[in-house]
């Protein structure tokens, strides 16, 4: 058993895949001697050469184009994407290549890329630096797109991204990189959760409020606040957004009649539109109230001292929590 | 020739370090363009670039020419007739085509754009592969592992990272096998190809860039792309680039060969621009008479790569009148193949749409499958 | 009154703006002589000149770049991506520059850039030539979106979209750019109905049948079929989807009771998921069933043969409808 | 000099056809670099770049270089106190920057990166209005429009296309200005940046192109962008590329001048690369010494650009003792002036996160923005 941060799970999790398939690479700007930017890909390098561990040229749609051309070669590149923010010169290889190709190929081709995204904002970065843009790739046909919240799941999903013979995308948030966990390093990728399953991180009777990647830590905050109140919140990390899990939505809404969606996020068009819209459609009866969204606000993500009032808090949280519950 | 053109850009600034030298030298302006086979079929010679071929190789190569000429005609002709949806012609471009592709080994790769039905044909993919596409039954759908040859890619450009990253998966692979890129003229102006080249230069990738010129990206003239010659592009990525002329078969092969060998031998990426013609429409869907004077596709027509080839062949007894009726015939059951297996292609079941998208499991979209099912399943009766 | 398309509509508003304000530009790939591949920007050239029609180089992201820098100087580009799947090359510029720098400016830079975009399909075409990319855009703080159906609308909205001082994306259904009606070349722009405003095209009193773009002409097909049934749909062409015209859906969803949402564009995160989960928190005890979506798949647009399988018909918006009513 | 590399280069195959002939000379690569100052303070001659100052405009260089220097260094400061969120140094780039700047005219047009806090300081920007964007109050925030002085832009490369445009705006308006646009070594390999060089060339836009290459991109050597000489990537796009010494104010100005004036000449873009050197940390959160030896600093401190202004001013007597004083104090004050201003930088509001989104109205928003209103009012009691 050990204490590990999420960065280091993700980076675990690399190493693990890396000495188990030789066909596994790692590839992005400045991934290499320095271990990237948030250190996820420390030491990678070093261990396991230059040839396996890519320090880029400064160019996205570069870094997603030649990893594409890698794994029709056999490779399973892992791309990083400095900061959310910067995958969008990357957007076209995504979106119409990497999303795409296999149906193009009647399946005779597969693309195991994984594009890890640090994602969110909370760290008082300047622009660019903060943004949420998972909607852009769940809306994708062809990519599956998947969130981890903890150091455990970080280990375990970066293997499992990474043994999919589909394009992943995986996002990383950056604001819980040193959120720290224990590990227990004997258990292997059959003891973990499946991929794209979802899970009850707290069980509650109330209310079900549904999150993932940065904000399950504040949905579990609010539902210790709200406990103390008497109120149950049920917490559902919803882990991959891509395909989502609806089995585990739906029992927990038809359990407690009332869902709060949050992410940090623009709520307009954002996840929390889709689970909305799929959850009402599929509970209707069982809902007592609309499925309330707490997101960021409309706007471009804001400067850094803005922040604290542009995400959703426990505050926030629990004010459509009530509004759910006095519907 | 070791003094040329490329040995004086290594002078003025060409960081060769601990690189290996570029062995492809790009040609000078005068004569800008490398030329094996005149006009007019004569076989001239070339102080870079020469190519010892047998006659019976020549004649294959005019073979090429003809059935993949043929081929393209008979498409245009069933779209023509409704029977394909749209075709891109590569009219006036074989020689580009199966020059280059002719010059590649089995285990070299190809990533073409959306045009290379020559290329396609000198890997041995069926057309009926291509005019599936162009029906619209699939978006491609062959294996393209099956004789190293891509999918077609439509979006312009994006195919050259693929091919890159394909050379840098070669080179980890230490396999001896070299990586060609297709594009054309107007391709050259997206961030990607660029990036391509940086990518390919900076890694010292096994890939061969190979744009065909064909003068026009639909109705824009080159101009509109560069002011410089498109070949010298790669002059400021730090690799050669040579202008070749791409109605000539003999040429483009030569050209071709040599930039693919020095991939192999680790000398990296070479631009090899194929100055040539587009001599039909930009598809079956443009009009050129809007934005180009017939003038100029006269006068390409004198620099046909299909004449000037057989011109060559006549002129020097390489083939007789026996062998060009045999190719006739042959073109004939070509045609008749693809017009047959095009007519005969069956449309895609309704409920194929789903498939392939995903290698594993997508509850969801297995969920609107079988939605999708039970609906069909409602108009049974009505059918 | 003269007959025009929808494609001659958008020249004409284009020719009108171009007249009425020197500082209007057009410029694409083929825009100049050939008239753009759909012939929208037919003549133009030829009467406003090689600088105010500009045919750029093939590369996307140089479209709208130089756009921005071109609008910062002044002048109100209206930029041409050839067809939807063509521009994500250009999706940085347009997602972090082209919907961020005003924000970034604290209002002192205004960006009045339209992009203009051919949509959706039906017209029979290879990949990547029937997108609904709409969702991304919509999703995008910064940008509006708007979707004309009808030739007097693209007369309008083209105008519209060039005199905002907002980028605007401008969708153009390209399978109905052939359609006529009537256009009273008298009106002007203050006769309009305003951009941002959602139109009721059909009265109806049993259930809300909301659409936009190529998908209204094929919900009023379904009306009318309805009728002959004795069931009367409203049909609501939403025009702008971002910013959304909410008051115009909740007052015929609060008339009929319920609603379904039609488009080209995959369902999952499609327009139609912020459709049903804003309507339905607005509107909830108005609602006799949930809000039902029709819309193209969850895969990549499919190959032509295909499509009318793919594409939401009256059938498939008819079963729709049937499922409502009978909820 | 006319038969300069360009000429050259021309001979060679750029095709000079109706378009006016670029008059900046690309340098031969021996000596590669533009210096008029030598690392030791010597001013030497170069035969095409030359440039005559007053000693007041000498002075007036090196007082740039020292109050840019010093309101890095009080900003780097302030990050260290918790003050900013992030802070990008220019230290070492300081004479690229006010050489540059100082070329400009006030009716030129400047687009930054996130590190031209010299060439903002040349422009009349208040430094404090850099400092709101790393404190995190405003992602920029100033008019643009003011001083001709775009906003910062982050993402790598894409104000290299609005410059383009911009430029191509002065061209349409027949306005006698220029444009020009930073960007770092590392930008080079972004596909807009590419695509910046085909516009502008194409379009034959009044835009110079300036590259600071400091040898670094974060982690990366310059290296892992290009196998050549940067200044060399012109060359495949038709238009001139030049190598300055970065560090050499007076060689900065002069190269940028000229190029400037080419392009108000209407003779088109120009690449100017400043071979300089990222002497601090990528940005204050950046940690050097995990990628790069300390020896490659200390081999750089000697080419210090603001101890050579400093070393020739007082070697040739056109600065004295009082002169230094004088800066001394100024600079003094200067970073007083930052360092409160920036202490009492006011945070926004909470609801201005919504304001400046849209010119015009969107329903939607306001509605949020009263919702949140009601919301912050509900713990208005609480505070
Ligand atoms: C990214 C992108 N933008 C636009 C198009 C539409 N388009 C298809 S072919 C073409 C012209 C291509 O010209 P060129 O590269 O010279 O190749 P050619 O067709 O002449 O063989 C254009 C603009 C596209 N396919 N992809
Ligand atoms: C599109 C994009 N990708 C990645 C980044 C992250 N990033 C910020 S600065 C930088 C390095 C830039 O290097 P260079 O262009 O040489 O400029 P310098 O910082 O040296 O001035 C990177 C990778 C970014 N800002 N934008
Ligand atoms: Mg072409
Ligand atoms: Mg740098």
């Amino acid at each position: 058993m050990a204490q590990i941060t999420l960065a280091k799970g993700i980076n675990m999790g690399l190493r693990k895949a890396m000495e188990s398939n030789p066909k596994v690479l790692v590839m992005g700007e400045d991934v290499g001697k320095l271990g990237g930017v948030f250190r996820v890909t420390d030491g990678l390098q070093k261990d396991f050469g230059e040839d396996r561990v890519i320090d880029t040229p400064l160019a996205e749609s570069g870094i997603i184009g030649t990893a594409i051309g890698l794994a029709l070669r056999g490779y399973r590149p892992v791309c990083e994407i400095q900061f959310d923010g910067f995958v969008y010169p990357a957007f076209d290889q995504i979106v119409s290549q990497l999303a795409k190709m296999r149906a193009r190929a009647l399946g005779k081709v597969s693309l195991p890329v994984v594009v890890r995204i640090p994602v969110g904002g909370g760290i008082g970065a300047v622009e660019h630096h903060s943004e949420s843009n998972e909607a852009y790739f769940a809306h994708t046909a062809g990519l599956k797109v998947v969130v981890c919240s903890n150091p455990v799941d970080a280990y375990f999903m970066t293997q499992q991204a990474i043994a999919t013979d589909d394009p992943v995308i995986l996002y990383e948030p950056k604001r819980r990189y040193w959120e720290k966990a224990d590990l227990d390093e004997s258990l292997t990728l059959e003891n973990a959760t499946p991929l794209h399953q979802a899970r009850v991180v707290r069980e509650g009777t109330d209310i079900t409020v549904a999150a993932y990647g940065p904000m399950v830590k504040t949905a579990m905050e609010a539902a210790t606040a709200a406990a103390e109140e008497g109120k149950e919140i049920e917490v559902v990390d919803l882990r991959s957004l891509s395909p989502l899990d609806m089995p585990t939505l739906r029992a927990s809404v038809e359990k407690t009649g009332r869902l709060v969606v949050v992410h940090e996020a623009p709520t307009f068009l954002g996840m929390g539109s889709e689970v909305a819209a799929r959850v009402t459609e599929q509970c209707f009866y069982s809902l007592e109230a609309p499925v309330m969204r707490v997101g960021g606000f409309d706007t471009p993500y804001p400067p850094s001292r803005l922040e604290e009032d542009y995400l959703p808090d426990l505050d926030r949280i629990l004010d459509a929590v009530d509004r759910s519950l006095a519907f | 020739m070791t003094d040329s053109a490329f040995a004086d850009q290594a002078a003025r600034g060409f960081r060769s370090s601990d690189r290996a030298t570029p062995l492809v030298r790009p040609v000078s302006d005068e004569p800008d363009l490398v030329q094996l086979l005149t006009p007019e079929g004569e076989r001239v010679h070339h102080p870079d670039y020469d190519i010892e071929l047998s006659d019976e190789e020549l004649r294959g190569l005019y073979r090429d020419l003809v059935l993949v000429r043929r081929v393209d005609t008979e498409a245009t002709a069933l779209q023509r007739q409704g029977e394909l949806g749209i075709w891109a012609s590569l009219l006036g471009q074989e020689a580009a085509q199966v020059g280059s592709g002719r010059a590649l080994r089995e285990d070299d790769y190809a990533f073409p754009t959306y045009r290379e039905h020559g290329v396609a044909w000198c890997r041995g993919v069926d057309p009926l592969n291509l005019l599936g596409l162009f029906r619209g039954v699939n978006h491609g759908g062959w294996d393209p592992n099956e004789k190293n040859f891509h999918l077609y890619t439509i979006v312009i450009g994006a195919q050259t990272l693929h091919a890159t990253g394909y050379a840098m998966g070669v080179q980890k692979d230490q396999a001896e096998s070299a990586v060609i890129a297709y594009f054309g003229d107007g391709a050259t102006s997206q961030g990607d190809v660029n990036e391509a080249f940086i990518y390919a230069s900076v890694f010292n990738a096994p890939v061969v860039f190979f744009c065909q010129n064909n003068q026009w990206a639909i109705s824009e003239p080159i101009e509109k792309q560069t002011r410089i010659p498109l070949y010298q592009r790669a002059l400021g990525f730090g690799f050669p680039g040579v202008r070749v002329d791409g109605n000539d078969v003999l040429a483009c092969l030569a050209v071709t060969k040599a930039a693919l060998q020095n991939a192999r031998e680790g000398s990296g990426p070479t631009l090899v621009e194929a100055y040539t013609y587009r001599m039909g429409a930009h598809t079956t869907s443009d009009d050129p008479t809007r934005y180009r004077l017939s003038d100029e596709l006269e006068s390409w027509k004198l620099k046909d790569p299909v004449q000037r080839m057989k011109a060559y062949l006549s002129r020097n007894g390489i083939a007789d009148q026996a062998f060009f009726d045999a190719l006739q015939k042959e073109s004939d059951e070509l045609a008749l193949h693809v017009r047959k297996g095009c007519l005969e292609m069956p449309d895609p079941e309704p409920l194929s749409v789903f498939d392939h998208v995903y290698a594993e499991e997508h509850p969801l979209l297995a969920e609107e499958k079988e939605q999708f099912r039970a609906y069909l399943e409602t108009f049974e009766g009505s059918h």
